[in-house]
């Protein structure tokens, strides 16, 4: 798939990244953000995954637009596992 | 409700059995019309989007008004009337046993009057359960740890089956009983029969008897929240959260008095976790609930009188 | 579509012993591969997928316990293996882009190391769950107990239920996680035998490959693993 | 074309390249895979019929008298599980899908045929395991596996059969994650996606519900076994949990796994229906969007299985409206293969038999859906006998009767014998009669009110004539099922040699040899025509036979 060969500087940048993105979410989480302590737990997490996919496991450089609907469409069913199930746990007090 | 659900299955029927003998008719026409004959070979046709598209659209707005009317049945058969006669009740392997508000217990058999709303408010103490009575076409899975709730209106005197319809294991098929629904003249009599204590009074000496009382008091210098008129009312907790006084928050709030702090108080209170039975949850909340019915005052007096006891 | 592959019966392409009989060029054969290791990550996102689902339905109850339950985890030792699990996949990237080059010495360093990392990583967690069994916080175990208070609401002590699902959670799913590290290490073990044959070179190294996007999806999971597990509600 | 030849003058074929029981099981051939798989699911449909032959025996009274309570619960249970896990869900795509995949498009065999060959022994082992569930006591917590009462209640062999079928589902993953990469990356030159027999479109939208679902039910059925084990609490009320959550994770997988089932056998009647009409499927777009349809809003419509379970109204209100989204395309198969047959040359050999019955009793299973979509229904009719008699006419009247459809017109390719057609069709009526004799009657009885899963119902001997109907109508129904096992062994030593082509149908597979040989394809099959090319193939031999 990747004949692509990534520089050894560009690993060492994703890798420092992630260090820095290890460190942040640690540090944001003793600071009180209220609401938003998950939403930036959860946003740095995701940034971190995000370079993975894209530098670490090359999908950046795929020639075909199907790896990344392979991904997407198991993002999407997860999601969907998630949002349909809280469609019943966030709405059981309603009345 | 047995007749409106009965109403939506026989539509259901009469449209599915439309439905299948215009393709039972099409699919035989065809396999005698076009079958193979000498001299006449297949005429190839690709499709036609527009019978496809017919055939897509029209059934789907029949399948909207199933929704539609499926729909508001349920919402029907889910919200109890105000006002519903109340039967308490908890199913255990292999068993039904009810507590009606005038403290009759029953096991398996449940008495109702005729023509009177009745709400069965449902706990398990083991596994799941299901609460069935085909000839008033309800069904509740009972769960342990929460209510649920279900309601119906017998509108003839009778004996009718009630069954378990959720697995529960080994006699799940014995775990049946009867609804025997009376005249109300006869209710009563039944009623009058036991010398029962009526179920919110058992609460009501549970509630001195545990001492409940000492924090939650009639008046506003209490260490819990005044309980009387809560029921059914929106409560503020501590954290900002406004929920609903039902009967699983007040059964939460004896169990687990942690989970939903009301603002302004301490979280102080004891967990009565695996200190109560069911049974005298369920006491202690169809008391916490009369205290709601009636006015604040008479609350009030309930529980004075009650401070007596040591 | 325009992935449709372009198979001749080529024969000299036979002659490749790494192509098997039933593709017809090395391309599709590589492709096959790739396709089907992603599709099995699908798989796996499913499979930790309810998990998280569970997580997520309980931390939405049970925020508070979730919080005080979460804290008394050590920060340190989670921290710390974040960054060793990083590293790891610095280290896999390393060693996929050495077969790409042909430095195949090096590949074999890069997969020892990763293989290090990775028991280093094992390491860290029995010792936080050693801890977790010295201090009771054991769910199912006779005399489980976590002491202590709701974040920020020092009258109100954690409820012992609750906090059981919360390490219930904590060990199906760093148990789970910890389960695909242990395969990983089986894995690159094979791995870094085979290259030290030196089979793996810039024109064939699809299983190094296809083993590296493993290793970066578990290591994907720990990402998420880490900040809701441990970082629960930690601000005074 | 140099077709290889054997010592003994015989062609040579994937069934005698090799002898000796080595060959089969170190074989990585995706055909004798197949048969190895045939041989699995054909043992575990005749166990999990035995139970259900039990079970109707046992409900011939009202009284509890044939067997103990606790033994019913373990015969109904354990014939969900085998039948479910070990013979539906494998069944179509295992064997024929197994084999006739890679002939449909023209390759030499599956991406990976040693991951096929792993999958065949991942679903032995769990079927072993289930065996040894079985013979060890057996197991009783319904085939769903409902916490509290597995995790906490119930002294059988819980952990066993969760094993069971936690190790299956990864034969199920594999076999799908085999055939998507299968699709997308072997195709010969020119087989476009427009122009995949409706059959391969069937299992790749079958591969992707059974990748996406089977992890989500492993992981439940795995914290069952942990919550047993270690008495972890995920979903422990005790605790605080919530044993509807396991209900959720369950039907995730459990729901969409009825299109594991039906979708491979609505692509078997499509080839067989055009086969048979001698036509072009009507609108074979549609159909194949229908098909990928059905697979990615099944996942949407998973809580209609809990409406009386305790979820929230308006999630019911939101499942309930998806679950009649999925009836749409699930119309439009039924009202195309119908408008198929228009005009077409029909002939009445049995695959075709089997394609009629499947499209009667499959509207039928679909249409009841409706009923139990309807919420105010449902409430009444859920747990009872009309769910039972709703499933098994999409499962059985459905998956089962294609799965003998395929079988019938893929047999001669297969084993190289014709069946014997007289036989052939006197099964099939069997089947058919003896289906809905067994199961019509159970929708009453639901309607009426017998809850399903009853032992004993001396309570109420009312329902005792519909469930003596119901029994009756099995024992036609097994010896419609044993007919052509026995027709089918027969045949292989005594059956007509088959010809390369006998119905005369489109599709590359009828292009090769029957039996095939090992790699399928001489030379690399380059494809220039459309599916189902009726078309052509008529006006090349005007009148066939």
């Amino acid at each position: 798939m990747s004949e692509h060969i990534s520089p050894v500087k560009l690993y060492v940048t994703i890798w420092l990244a992630l260090l820095v993105g290890t460190g942040l979410t640690v540090y944001a989480a003793t600071v009180d953000l209220g609401a938003f302590n998950p939403i930036v737990a959860l946003a740095i997490a995701t940034t971190k995954a995000v370079l993975v996919v894209l530098f670490f496991m090359h999908v950046k450089y795929a020639h075909e637009r199907l790896t990344k609907m392979v991904i997407v469409t198991a993002i999407f069913f997860f999601l969907i596992l998630l949002g349909l199930s809280m469609a019943d746990y966030g709405t059981r007090l309603w009345t | 409700m047995a007749n409106n659900v009965d109403a939506l299955y026989i539509f259901l029927l009469v449209v599915s059995a439309l439905m299948s003998l215009a393709i039972f008719t099409m699919v035989v026409f065809f396999a005698v019309r076009y079958r193979k004959q000498a001299g006449r070979s297949a005429e190839q046709i690709d499709g036609s989007h527009a019978l496809e598209i017919t055939w897509s659209v029209i059934p789907f707005c029949v399948f909207m008004v199933f929704f539609g009317w499926g729909a508001a049945l349920y919402f029907k058969e889910r919200k109890p009337p105000e006002n519903s006669a109340e039967v308490y009740t908890v199913a255990k392997q292999w068993m039904w046993k009810f507590e009606h508000m005038e403290g009759q217990r029953e096991i398996n058999e449940l008495h109702v009057p005729v023509g009177r709303d009745v709400k069965m408010i449902m706990t398990s103490q083991d596994v799941i359960h299901s609460f069935f009575v085909p000839a008033f076409r309800i069904k509740q899975d009972v769960l342990p740890g929460r209510y649920t709730v279900a309601w119906f209106h017998a509108t003839k005197p009778g004996t009718y089956h009630l069954f378990c319809a959720e697995y529960c294991g080994t006699l799940h098929s014995g775990m049946v009983g009867s609804v025997v629904v009376m005249e109300p003249k006869d209710y009563q009599a039944w009623l009058g029969g036991g010398g029962n204590q009526p179920l919110a009074v058992t609460g009501q000496r549970l509630f001195s008897e545990l001492g409940c009382v000492t924090c939650h008091r009639s008046d506003t210098q209490g260490r819990g929240p005044n309980l009387a008129g809560l029921f059914s009312k929106p409560v503020l907790l501590e954290d900002g959260r406004t929920v609903a006084a039902d009967e699983n928050y007040l059964r939460e709030s004896i169990l687990t008095p942690a989970a939903k702090i009301v603002s302004g108080f301490k979280p102080i209170m004891p967990t009565f976790q695996g200190q109560i039975s069911d049974e005298q949850l369920n006491a202690l909340v169809a008391y916490v609930k009369s205290l709601g019915q009636q006015s604040d005052a008479t609350g009030g007096r309930g529980i004075a009188a009650a401070t007596s006891q040591p | 579509m325009h992935n449709s592959p372009i198979a001749t019966a080529n024969h000299e392409a036979h002659e490749n012993p790494a192509l098997l009989h039933h593709f017809a060029t090395e391309e599709q054969q590589k492709n096959a591969a790739s396709l089907g290791m992603w599709i099995f990550l699908v798989t796996e996102i499913m499979f930790f997928g309810g998990m998280f689902c569970a997580y997520l339905v309980y931390r939405y109850w049970y925020f508070g316990d979730f919080g005080t339950a979460s804290s008394s985890l050590d920060l340190t030792l989670g921290t710390v293996n974040t960054v060793v699990l990083i590293c790891s996949s610095l280290t896999v990237a390393m060693a996929v882009r050495c077969a790409q080059v042909g430095k195949q010495k090096a590949i074999v360093v890069y997969l020892l190391l990763t293989i290090v990392l990775g028991l280093a990583f094992l390491g860290i967690k029995a010792i936080e769950y050693k801890q977790k069994f010295d201090e009771n916080h054991v769910p199912g175990l006779a005399g489980f107990h976590l002491e202590g208070h709701i974040p920020r609401h020092p009258d109100i002590p954690v409820n012992q239920q609750h906090a059981q699902i919360y390490f219930s959670l904590y060990f199906a799913m760093t148990g789970m996680h910890a389960l695909h590290m242990i395969i990983g290490v089986g894995l690159f073990t094979y791995l870094a035998y085979k290259a030290s044959k030196g089979v793996y070179r810039p024109g064939y190294y699809t299983p190094l490959e296809n083993g590296g996007l493993y290793w970066h999806f578990v290591d994907i999971v720990w990402i998420y693993l880490f900040p809701l597990l441990y970082l629960i509600d930690r601000h005074p | 074309m140099a077709t290889a030849v054997l010592e003994t003058g015989e062609r040579e074929t994937y069934l005698n390249k090799e002898y000796g029981i080595k060959s089969w099981l170190l074989t990585v051939d995706h055909k004798r895979i197949a048969l190895l798989y045939l041989m699995g699911i054909t043992f575990f449909f005749f166990i999990g019929g035995f139970f259900a032959l039990l079970i109707r025996l046992e409900l011939l009274t009202p009284a509890g008298d044939l067997v103990q309570a606790d033994t019913y619960n373990k015969l109904f249970t354990m014939h969900g599980q085998v039948m479910i896990f070990f013979f539906l869900i494998p069944a179509v795509p295992a064997v024929l899908g197994n084999f006739l995949i890679p002939i449909m498009i023209g390759a030499k065999d599956l991406a990976f045929p040693r991951i096929n060959l792993l999958s065949w022994y991942i679903y032995i082992i769990g079927g072993m395991l289930m065996l040894y569930t079985i013979l060890n006591g057996g197991v009783d917590t319904g085939w769903t596996f409902y916490v509290p009462l597995s995790t906490e209640f119930l002294k059988t062999q819980v952990v066993t059969a969760a094993l069971a079928v936690f190790i299956s589902g990864f034969s199920s993953i594999l076999t799908g994650l085999n055939f998507i990469v299968t699709i997308h990356r072997m195709r010969a030159p020119g087989m476009t996606w427009n122009r995949l027999p409706l059959f391969v479109w069937a299992h790749y939208a079958t591969s992707i519900i059974q990748v996406l679902g089977t992890p989500v039910v492993a992981i439940a059925i795995a914290l069952v076994a942990l919550e047993r084990v270690f008495h972890l609490g995920i979903f422990n009320p005790s605790l605080g949990g919530d044993p509807l959550l396991f209900q959720h994770l369950f039907w995730f997988y459990s729901h969409p796994a009825v299109y594991i089932m039906i979708l491979p056998g609505m692509g078997i009647i499509s080839e067989i229906v055009c086969c048979f009409s001698r036509k072009r499927i009507f609108g074979y777009k549609a159909m194949a969007l229908a098909l990928v349809g059905i697979a990615v809003v099944g996942f949407l419509v998973w809580a209609h299985h809990m409406f009386v379970a305790g979820i929230s109204l308006y999630a019911a209100l939101i499942f309930s409206i998806l679950s009649y989204f999925v009836a749409v395309p699930s119309a439009i198969k039924v009202f195309n293969w119908t408008s198929t047959m228009y005009k077409g040359s029909i002939t009445y050999q049995t695959p075709m038999l089997y394609a009629f019955g499947f499209i009667g009793l499959f509207t039928m299973g679909g249409l009841t859906g409706l009923f139990l979509a309807a919420l105010g229904v449902d409430v009444h009719v859920t747990d009872t006998y009309f769910v039972v008699a709703h499933f098994h006419y999409i499962m059985v009247g459905g998956m089962v009767m294609a799965y003998l459809g395929g079988m019938h017109f893929w047999w001669p390719k297969i084993s190289g014998r014709m069946y014997p057609e007289g036989w052939g069709r006197l099964a099939a009526l069997l089947v058919f009669a003896g289906f809905n004799l067994t199961f019509f009657p159970q929708f009453i009885l639901g309607y009426l009110g017998m809850p399903r899963r009853y032992w004993d119902y001396s309570h109420s001997p009312e329902f005792q004539i519909l469930n003596v109907l119901s029994t009756a109508g099995a024992t036609i129904l097994a010896v419609g099922y044993l007919l052509p096992m026995v027709y089918f062994l027969w045949s292989m030593r005594y059956g007509k040699p088959a010809p390369d082509n006998p119905w005369n149908a489109a599709g590359l597979e009828w292009t090769i040899p029957s039996p095939p040989s090992t790699f399928n394809f001489d030379e690399q099959p380059v494809v220039t025509w459309e599916a189902y090319n009726y078309d052509e193939i008529e006006k090349e031999v005007p009148v066939a036979q």
